[in-house]
């Protein structure tokens, strides 16, 4: 299986991600793209150490640390979230800019 | 065989991701992500990484999902396009492209020729120890880094 | 594999102080909350001792090179340390005021101090990224901390969104960087790249991927868009956390990744830097111009800042390690100095801020007239952030002239050299309102708590006794050099 | 009594700034304490000073008093100073002046009225001048520059005039713009000296700097600016007149006694004799410039109705003198330019305090609505007569030789410079001296001389106090004095001019 | 003070030894009258006279020890100097005094002259306002006069020249209440700057050519042919220009006449006797240096030439006595100049020493009868003869001096001017000529103006209002000074009469000492004399020839003189006011708005905003509070700063714009 193929994948999967944070105004799918992003790092760490036959499994270590971590930049991003839902019953990120200039 | 697996497992992540970031209903983006989510941890196991594929789908599909549906909940999150999406699209649509066709050329020509050999899967033994030795310490910090998420969400979350 | 326990022994200790204020807090009654201070302070102290514990043993290494405990990440733990003291004297009175779960405030600095503990020494990618995540998560949770103020919440979400972004694009850089070198470790990569260079291209698109990551965490152009809004909401000693202590984790980082790993690409990345920390400080002085708000202020003045301490990287070379050694000394100088000055100039604006004042650069008018001392520290801080002598600031921009110039970066140094006449006309501008100014109708004079003053005191002396001594840093990191 | 000879410029330069600590602990509101903790720590420097000049062999061209420490070993900066006669004036002016300056203080503080700042401030004022004045070390020499920023500008910025923050971030930020540049010229020096150093006694020796004419040059246009700024040299001067009308008295006067004579100095001690073949580059630019200075100086100060705007054009005129003096690169060039810088001090410091008194009494310093004045307060009249006329270059008084002896030089400048070009600026500086002239006396007539207008008939203004006049006689004698003896400057000057101007033609 | 002493001749004699204190003691009597004056019982004036009385017992001794010495070949006058400075590693300027003929006269003219003045301004000056100050003034004038004279080098020159001019303007403008008088002093002091500055340009050619400022070396070095003549002429002509100046020759005379807004002894000492002539003796003392220039002395000629007529004219229509007489000063002036420039050296310097002992005497009586009818003004006088006796014989003893009546004082010196012009003129000089034609017309005239004021003031029918004033002789104090100074206008040209009995020849001489004299320009000098006091005597006292020229076809030429030939509107109107209101107002709007708006312009250019530049050059830079430079940047950073949205998604862009552009620009570049 040609390595491109999986690459292109990722980039792929990477770029829909950044759409997605750029263009949704609800915070919670922006934070679904962001898992997205992180998902296309992943598939690109587990690839290269597959390619690479790598004996001491970095790249699939760090896939690993890659996806607790999201799990638990996820759960503060969710009290965030809701903690701004409470004080202003909205989550569309746009009507967040009380401080700007 | 594995390459066309491989191309049928991508081009559906590839539509239910595109779904996810344009679709019209908060609760079937949930439902697209999960798509999204389990054809990476297909893509683990054609990549010969069984225990991550695994953890993938626990945690991502078991524990993520979940939390974002509880999240969408929460925050009585309104359906309809003109709510979700703001006025920007065109313009993100041209950035992330942009992104795509860099990193995209860069990677397609860098690589090129160059083929992942699916021989032997990795075992979890093979990697426990791997993580138990050089990079406990990581681990001993994500660790650290669980409890304070978990302390850090807890007190935002409560109400006071 | 053996564990040098000893190595990691600051960091365990800290780990430990940090479940013990945790737990403390638990059965600490809502009136006594406030030992939570003291309580994480004597944990630092401990931490710091240990940190010099090692430094008058030898240097020491671990994990298989992963984590090493050099002159380098000595040094910077005992910033680390000493900021996070700083911040904790500043932050007590704050709190006191302020409906903010104290106990919880400590655990999240101290979580965060930890990451930075381990920053420094880390000479490995992961754990570099995850070290990076754990000074980060907790200064997400620490700025909204303000639970029912609209701008902390607001402050909450820029810093996280932002943060968790420019992660994911870190982490797509690393992943190719794991990709063509097969290992995460630093001197190994810097070996790999050394002997063939494969992927060139690649590897500089990894290059500007990571440096996305750490160009949010140090507030660089054009990833410093979160800084004023966050630094605004933010509870005010967390602004001065995050502009001192994250900033200096996020310097530590980037030091490491560019001269450890990918020195031999300099000539490539190089440019790129400079033009950056051009670009970083250039918008960062313009747009501070306009301020009325103090904490913007220095928000804006931050990010200047950074743009000072990264133009140095701008000239990094692959082959001259001397000149290396000077950009490195300069940026680590500065570093060293900046964490005073500014932390100063915010226990300035906490110690203002409370009791009525606001942190409105316009509340500042007359302030002569009611605190003469707290004036007097606020011109030092905002002088020497300036660079007038003899405050230390000098030395920081002398050291950082002295760099650039000397690797013939003449453009470089006229463009900070300009930028700082810009600086100069806002920090005046402050003093000006200071100490020029009328005071407004019904402001009355008020003390400085003692906690409070001694942090502005020591500060004020530091940064003063630098600037007449700047050797004292100097050879702190002319010592500590990764060269 | 040797530590005068390894102690006493330390000592001449750090006491004030230890008075300065010494009256910030003092408690607020006993301004007698305050006075006198300022007139014994501006007054202990001056009698170490004194005593200095006891000890100074007048012969010797080279430095003394030196004291060379290592000081931030990691930038080869060392905490080199000493004192040669060039520089010896300076200190003496300084600490002199700055002295009076407390005893005039003690007479009258502008408002509002807080002595244990202003003084305070004075005093670390005088630690960066003579600071300056003794540095032998480029990082030395640059932090005692800064370091009379910001006393300066709280100077101007609190107790000056109604535009005074106007005039003081003006004054700082066009300072500093310029010291930037300064700075850099300093480190590009340094890295083209080998070994390298910021020695400014090593970096004038043969051979310790070696670099293309075209860095040569860009590091003088570097450094000259930063001092051109200060000096200031036309078209430089702008925040000059802003600062001066706003400041304070006593502020005018140590800005226009010593500050400006930090910049000329500069050029003396740093940019010509260390970039001697740049110099000469540059020399007939910074000749024209002076030229034009000097023209233009008068001129404007025809068309001013403010006594101390006018006095402060002036300054820009003299310092044009000085100036050309330096551009010669002659000794007698050079000669001419300390003394100018010492008469200039003298004079328009002492014309500064008579302006800041006038206005004291008459709380108006428009020419034309005064009138009269000897009438009303013959001193003070014969005092301002006095000093304008010394200002305008009278021989027998300072004012005269700086003046001539700078045409004198720039008649047969340095082998190699212009001749044509230099003669034109002595003929200019000619016509300037009419000029000067002219707007003195006019000054004079309309201020001094007719009758009391109607609205002073019948006020009574106190003539000339004791306190005013204790911090005036030194420096009317010195007027006098040094117009009748210049020798006592030159005698100073001359051998070690003559040891710089060696360098010159190296 | 004293470090090195350099001995010219072997040991000086005594007297000359102290002579040095002879500008000192005045000087240190000013200082004395300043700070005591006003509590002694004289005022100070007791001061001043005993200084002066010092002064000149001094040159006394020091006049007779140096003329007897005048005889050696190898005498070239007494000097002796101490270090005054020294800059460089070898000029030296020193301070010391020169001895030698030309000095101990001028010695003698300046201190008898100011005695004169100072004993009659005590009762003159009487219950005026700032007597002490005025005695104070007269002090420092007369020290540094007497420095000017003693010099031995040209820098010290310059002092004492500097010295009298200020003091001549504090003494013209005494009476500053009056604005017009103020303006007087400041018109002198600015009109003989200039030339001073000519004159200072011209030490410089000197010191530079010579190296050294020693008037003696110069004279030496000059005549070793050393120098070469372009420089020797450009020198001659800028020293010329300070000569200029003080003697108030043509074109910057115009301060003169107005000088005499003064109190009147002192347009006696300063405007008559003393300073004025200080040009001329500054012409006499370089005279080495003119003379070796030829083209320089026909400058300083013509100049002469043109002056002395053009004053005599001016002189012959004048109101004010005391104008008459300044105007003859210039003319008489302008002959001791063209004299000089002629060769006759000898004959210019005499009449130098004729001239201060009868103009004085003019001046001083003209304060007399001032004193009497309290007016300048010849339309104000009249049949004065019997009321003031004394100062009416003495005042035509000094006319008659003036108009050059044989055997009185000025016949003798205009005399030998003539013979020398003369002389030159034989010899094939069309300069000569010129001086001469020109110097006889002015003879004439000035014998018809003399006549004229004497006629005015004292004879005819009193013109004053006779019910108010009462005209009554002046004290002792203001007569005795006539008496003695009338004596000396007819005596005191017998010191140089001609052939071999002249010995003011032997004492003042360049190159070989020759007496001139000629019987036909003697006779024709008579002629003159005669000639034009008849005519003043006829049209001013008998009325005959009386017409009135306003009416005349001459109406131009009496216009052209009434406004002194247009010259002070000139200099006022083209020069001086231009620059006053005009010129340094538009300098002061440049400084503000150009200037300060180059700095703003510079901080545009800079940063890229080219647009705001006009709005800074267009702004009135005053009132804008915040400097420009500040102003731009500033806007700048308001523009930027709106790039803060606020909005997160929107940063999120700009930083992946950021990592697009960089990413690709870099590809594209490698």
């Amino acid at each position: 299986m040609p390595v491109q193929w999986v690459l292109l994948l990722s980039a792929f999967l990477f770029s829909v991600g950044i759409y997605g944070v750029l263009a949704r105004r609800n915070a919670v799918i922006v934070l679904m793209s962001i898992e997205v992003m992180l998902n296309a790092v992943n598939i690109n760490l587990v690839a290269f150490n597959a390619l690479l036959q790598e004996t001491h499994l970095m790249g699939q270590i760090f896939a690993l640390f890659v996806i607790t971590i999201a799990a638990a930049e996820l759960g503060v991003g969710l009290a965030i979230v809701i903690l701004i839902y409470r004080n202003r019953t909205t989550v569309s990120i746009d009507e967040v800019s009380l401080m700007k200039w | 065989m594995t390459p066309w697996v491989f191309i049928g497992v991508a081009v559906v992540m590839s539509i239910a991701a595109i779904r996810l970031v344009t679709t019209k209903n908060l609760v079937h983006g949930a439902l697209y992500l999960v798509v999204t989510l389990m054809g990476v941890a297909v893509v683990f196991l054609l990549t010969a990484a069984e225990f991550v594929a695994w953890v993938q789908v626990l945690i991502y599909v078991g524990a993520v999902i979940v939390l974002l549906l509880f999240g969408l909940m929460l925050t009585k999150a309104p359906i309809g396009r003109t709510a979700l999406d703001n006025d920007r699209r065109g313009f993100a649509a041209l950035v992330a492209l942009g992104i795509f066709a860099v990193t995209g050329t860069v990677l397609w020509t860098s690589f090129e020729g160059k083929e992942i050999q699916v021989g032997h899967s990795v075992t979890t033994e093979q990697l426990g120890t791997e993580l138990f030795t050089r990079f406990v310490l990581p681990f001993e910090v994500v660790s650290v880094l669980l409890l304070a998420a978990l302390v850090g969400a807890v007190i935002l979350a409560k109400r006071d | 594999m053996q564990i040098d326990l000893i190595a990691i022994g600051p960091e365990i200790i800290l780990t430990a102080a940090l479940c013990g204020v945790l737990l403390l807090d638990l059965f600490l009654p809502d009136n006594r909350k406030w030992l939570a201070m003291p309580a994480s302070f004597a944990g630092v102290l401990a931490t710091l001792a240990a940190v010099l514990y090692i430094a008058m043993t030898h240097e020491r290494s671990t994990l298989g090179g992963m984590f090493v405990v050099d002159s380098f990440a000595i040094l910077f733990k005992a910033v680390f340390c000493l900021a996070a003291l700083l911040v904790f004297t500043i932050s007590h009175d704050y709190l006191k005021e302020d409906t903010i779960h104290q106990g919880e405030y400590y655990v999240m600095l101290l979580s965060s101090l930890l990451g930075m503990l381990v920053i420094s020494s880390s000479r490995d990618l992961i754990a570099i990224f995850v070290a990076l995540e754990l000074i980060s998560l907790p200064a997400f949770v620490l700025a909204g901390l303000r639970k029912s103020d609209l701008r902390s919440n607001e402050a909450a979400l820029k810093f996280f969104l932002f943060g968790v972004l420019s992660t994911a694009v870190m982490l797509f850089g690393m992943s190719l960087i794991y990709g063509i070198t097969g290992t995460t470790n630093l001197a190994d990569i810097a070996t790999v790249i050394s002997v063939a260079t494969p992927l060139r291209d690649v590897a500089i698109l990894s290059v500007f991927f990571l440096l996305v990551g750490i160009g949010f965490k140090i507030s660089a152009f054009p990833f410093q868009w979160w800084v004023p809004d966050t630094y605004e909401g933010s509870p005010v000693p967390v602004a001065a956390f995050l502009s001192v202590a994250s900033k200096t984790a996020g310097f530590v980082a980037l030091i490491q990744i560019m001269f450890v790993a990918f020195i031999q690409l300099a000539d490539q990345w190089r440019p790129f830097l400079a033009i950056l920390a051009v670009l970083t400080m250039t918008f960062g002085n313009l747009v501070a111009l306009k301020q009325k708000h103090l904490v913007r202020l220095l928000a804006y003045s931050s990010i200047a800042q950074a743009g000072y301490i990264l133009l140095p990287l701008g000239i990094a070379s692959a082959t001259n390690q001397s000149r290396n050694r000077e950009a490195f000394i300069a940026a680590t100088v500065y570093l060293l100095i900046y964490a005073f000055m500014e932390t100063g100039a915010f226990a300035v604006a906490i110690a203002v801020g409370r009791r009525g004042r606001g942190y409105q650069i316009s509340d500042y008018a007359g302030l002569m007239k009611q605190a003469p001392g707290l004036v007097l520290a606020m011109a030092i801080f905002l002088f020497s952030l300036a660079g007038v002598p003899p405050m230390a600031g000098w030395a920081a921009k002398f050291f950082i002239f002295r760099a650039v110039l000397n690797a013939g970066g003449i453009w470089l140094a006229i463009a900070m050299a300009v930028n700082t006449v810009i600086a100069l006309f806002y920090y005046a501008a402050v003093a000006k309102k200071m100490v020029f100014d009328e005071p407004a109708p019904g402001k009355v004079a008020f003390g400085t708590p003692p906690l409070l003053g001694t942090a502005i005191t020591l500060a004020a002396i530091v940064v003063v006794v630098v600037g007449i001594l700047p050797d004292l840093f100097g050879r702190l990191a002319e010592a500590s050099a990764l060269f | 009594m040797d530590w005068i000879t390894d102690w006493g410029l330390t000592l001449v330069v750090f006491l004030p700034a230890l008075g300065a600590v010494f009256m910030a602990l003092t408690p607020k509101g006993r301004d007698s304490t305050i006075k006198f903790w300022a007139l014994v720590f501006t007054g202990l420097p001056l009698l170490v000073g004194l005593l200095m000049l006891g000890r100074y062999q007048y012969s010797d061209g080279g430095f003394q008093f030196e004291t060379n420490l290592r000081w931030i070993p990691s930038i080869d900066a060392n905490y080199h100073i000493g004192v040669d006669g060039i520089a010896l004036p300076m200190v003496m002016l300084s600490l002199l002046v700055t002295f009076l300056c407390v005893i005039y203080s003690c007479w009258h503080l502008p408002e509002p009225h807080n002595p244990k700042l202003f003084l305070a401030l004075c005093l670390l004022l005088e630690t960066g001048m003579t600071g300056t004045f003794v540095a032998l070390d480029l990082v030395l020499f640059f932090i005692f520059w800064e370091v009379v920023l910001v006393p300066m500008y709280f100077i101007i910025g609190l107790w000056g005039g109604p535009r005074r923050e106007y005039a003081a971030i003006k004054f700082f930020l066009y300072t500093f713009f310029g010291s930037v540049f300064m700075l850099l010229g300093f480190l590009a020096l340094y890295f083209q000296s080998d070994p390298h150093t910021f020695d400014i006694v090593l970096l004038q020796q043969a051979g310790v700097l070696s670099m293309t004419k075209t860095a040569a040059n860009l590091i003088f246009a570097g450094i000259a600016l930063g001092l051109a700024i200060k000096v200031p040299m036309w078209p430089f001067h702008t925040w000059l007149p802003d600062a001066h009308t706003e400041a304070p008295t006593v502020g005018s006067v140590l800005l226009a006694a010593v500050l400006l004579k930090m910049g000329t100095y500069g050029f003396v001690r740093i940019a010509i004799p260390i970039l001697p073949d740049a110099a000469r580059t540059f020399a007939p630019f910074i000749g024209a410039l002076a030229a034009i200075a000097i023209i233009y100086g008068a001129l404007n100060c025809l068309a001013q109705v403010d006594l101390k705007r006018m006095i402060a054009f002036s300054s820009v005129g003299h310092m044009g003198f000085v100036m050309l003096g330096i551009a010669t690169m002659t000794d007698v060039g050079i000669n001419a330019a300390v003394f100018g810088m010492v008469a200039h001090g003298v004079i328009t410091g002492m014309l500064f305090f008579i302006a800041g008194s006038i206005h004291e009494r008459y709380h108006t310093r428009d020419i034309p609505e005064l009138g009269g004045l000897v009438l009303k307060m013959p001193v003070m009249g014969g005092l301002l007569a006095y000093s304008a006329i010394a200002s305008l270059g009278l021989p027998g008084l300072a004012g005269f030789w700086g003046e001539v002896t700078a045409l004198l030089a720039s008649y047969n400048p340095l082998e190699g410079l212009d001749l044509t070009w230099f003669r034109t600026f002595m003929v200019l500086g000619g016509i300037g001296t009419v000029l000067t002239a002219g707007y003195f006396l006019w000054m004079l007539q309309r201020v001094n001389l007719g009758k009391v207008p109607a609205q002073w008939q019948d006020k009574n203004f106190a003539d000339a106090q004791p306190l005013e006049l204790a911090a005036w006689v030194p420096l009317l004698a010195l007027i006098l004095i040094l117009g009748v003896f210049p020798k006592l400057i030159l005698d100073v000057t001359n051998p070690a001019v003559v040891e710089l101007t060696q360098l010159l033609t190296r | 003070m004293v470090s090195t002493v350099k001995e010219t001749a072997e040991a000086l004699p005594g007297v000359i030894e102290i002579a040095w204190l002879i500008p000192v003691i005045p000087t240190v009597c000013f200082f004395l009258i300043v700070f005591f004056g006003k509590k002694l019982k004289g005022k100070g004036a007791e001061i001043g006279i005993a200084g002066i009385v010092a002064a000149l017992a001094l040159s006394i001794p020091v006049f007779f020890k140096t003329i007897g010495q005048l005889g050696h070949k190898d005498f070239h006058g007494y000097s002796k100097s101490v270090t005054w400075m020294e800059f460089g590693d070898k000029e030296v300027l020193e301070l010391g005094y020169r001895i030698d003929g030309l000095t101990v006269v001028m010695l003698l003219v300046v201190c008898f002259v100011a005695l004169m003045v100072h004993i009659y301004s005590t009762a003159y000056m009487k219950g005026e306002v700032r007597y002490t100050f005025y005695y104070a003034a007269l002090s420092l004038f007369t020290g540094s006069m007497l420095n000017l004279v003693l010099a031995n080098n040209l820098l010290q020159l310059l002092v004492g020249w500097e010295g009298v001019g200020v003091c001549s303007y504090l003494l013209i403008g005494h009476y500053w209440e009056e604005k017009e008088n103020s303006n007087a002093a400041i018109k002198a002091f600015l009109t003989t700057r200039i030339g001073d500055v000519g004159f200072m340009f011209g030490i410089f050619v000197l010191f530079f050519a010579a190296k050294t400022f020693n008037i003696q070396a110069i004279t030496e070095i000059v005549e070793e042919g050393h120098i070469s003549n372009t420089v020797l002429t450009t020198a001659a002509l800028l020293l010329f220009a300070g000569a200029i100046g003080k003697s108030a020759q043509f074109p910057l005379h115009v301060w003169l006449p107005d000088a005499m807004a003064g109190p009147t002894p002192v347009s006696a000492l300063i405007h008559a006797a003393t300073m004025v002539v200080a040009g001329v003796y500054l012409v006499a003392r370089m005279y080495t240096v003119f003379h070796a220039s030829p083209d320089a002395l026909q400058v300083v000629a013509i100049i002469g030439a043109i002056t002395m007529l053009m004053a005599a004219l001016l002189a012959l229509i004048q109101n004010d006595i005391k104008r008459v007489l300044a105007y003859s000063t210039i003319s008489q002036l302008a002959y001791m100049v063209a004299a000089l420039g002629v060769g006759a050296y000898t004959a210019g310097v005499f009449h130098i020493w004729t001239h201060a002992w009868f103009k004085a005497l003019l001046f001083l009586g003209a304060g007399s009868v001032i004193h009497a009818v309290h007016s300048n003004n010849m339309s104000d006088m009249g049949g004065l003869k019997d009321q003031l006796p004394i100062t009416h014989k003495t005042y035509l003893i000094g006319c008659l001096a003036l108009a050059g009546m044989p055997g009185l004082a000025g016949f003798w010196s205009k005399d030998e001017i003539l013979t020398g012009a003369f002389d030159s003129a034989t010899h094939g000089s069309t300069v000569g000529w010129v001086v001469f034609i020109s110097a006889s017309l002015t003879a004439f005239l000035t014998a018809c103006y003399s006549a004229r004021m004497y006629f005015l003031t004292f004879r005819g029918n009193p013109k004053y209002d006779t019910s108010h004033v009462h005209p009554h002789e002046s004290p002792a104090a203001m007569t005795t000074p006539l008496i003695l100074l009338a004596v000396l206008a007819v005596a005191g040209g017998w010191i140089g009469l001609p052939g071999s009995w002249n010995q003011f020849a032997k004492w003042v001489h360049f190159g070989e000492e020759h007496a001139v004299f000629s019987f036909p320009v003697a006779a024709f000098g008579t002629l003159l004399f005669v000639g034009g006091f008849a005519l003043g005597w006829a049209m001013f006292h008998k009325g005959k020839f009386r017409f009135d020229i306003k009416k005349s076809p001459l109406a131009w030429s009496y216009k052209l003189l009434e406004n002194k030939y247009y010259l002070d509107d000139l200099y006022m109107g083209v020069i001086v006011r231009p620059i006053r209101d005009q010129v340094s107002r538009f300098a002061y709007w440049t400084n503000q708005n150009i200037l300060d708006a180059v700095v703003n312009a510079g901080g545009a250019a800079a940063l890229g905003l080219g647009k705001s530049l006009y709005k800074n050059v267009d702004q009135p830079v005053i009132d804008g509070a915040v400097n420009g430079t500040a102003r731009i940047t500033g806007k700048i950073g308001d523009t930027l700063k709106f790039f803060q949205t606020g909005n997160v998604q929107y940063y999120a862009a700009v930083l992946f714009i950021g990592i697009g552009i960089s990413v690709a620009g870099f590809l594209y570049f490698n």
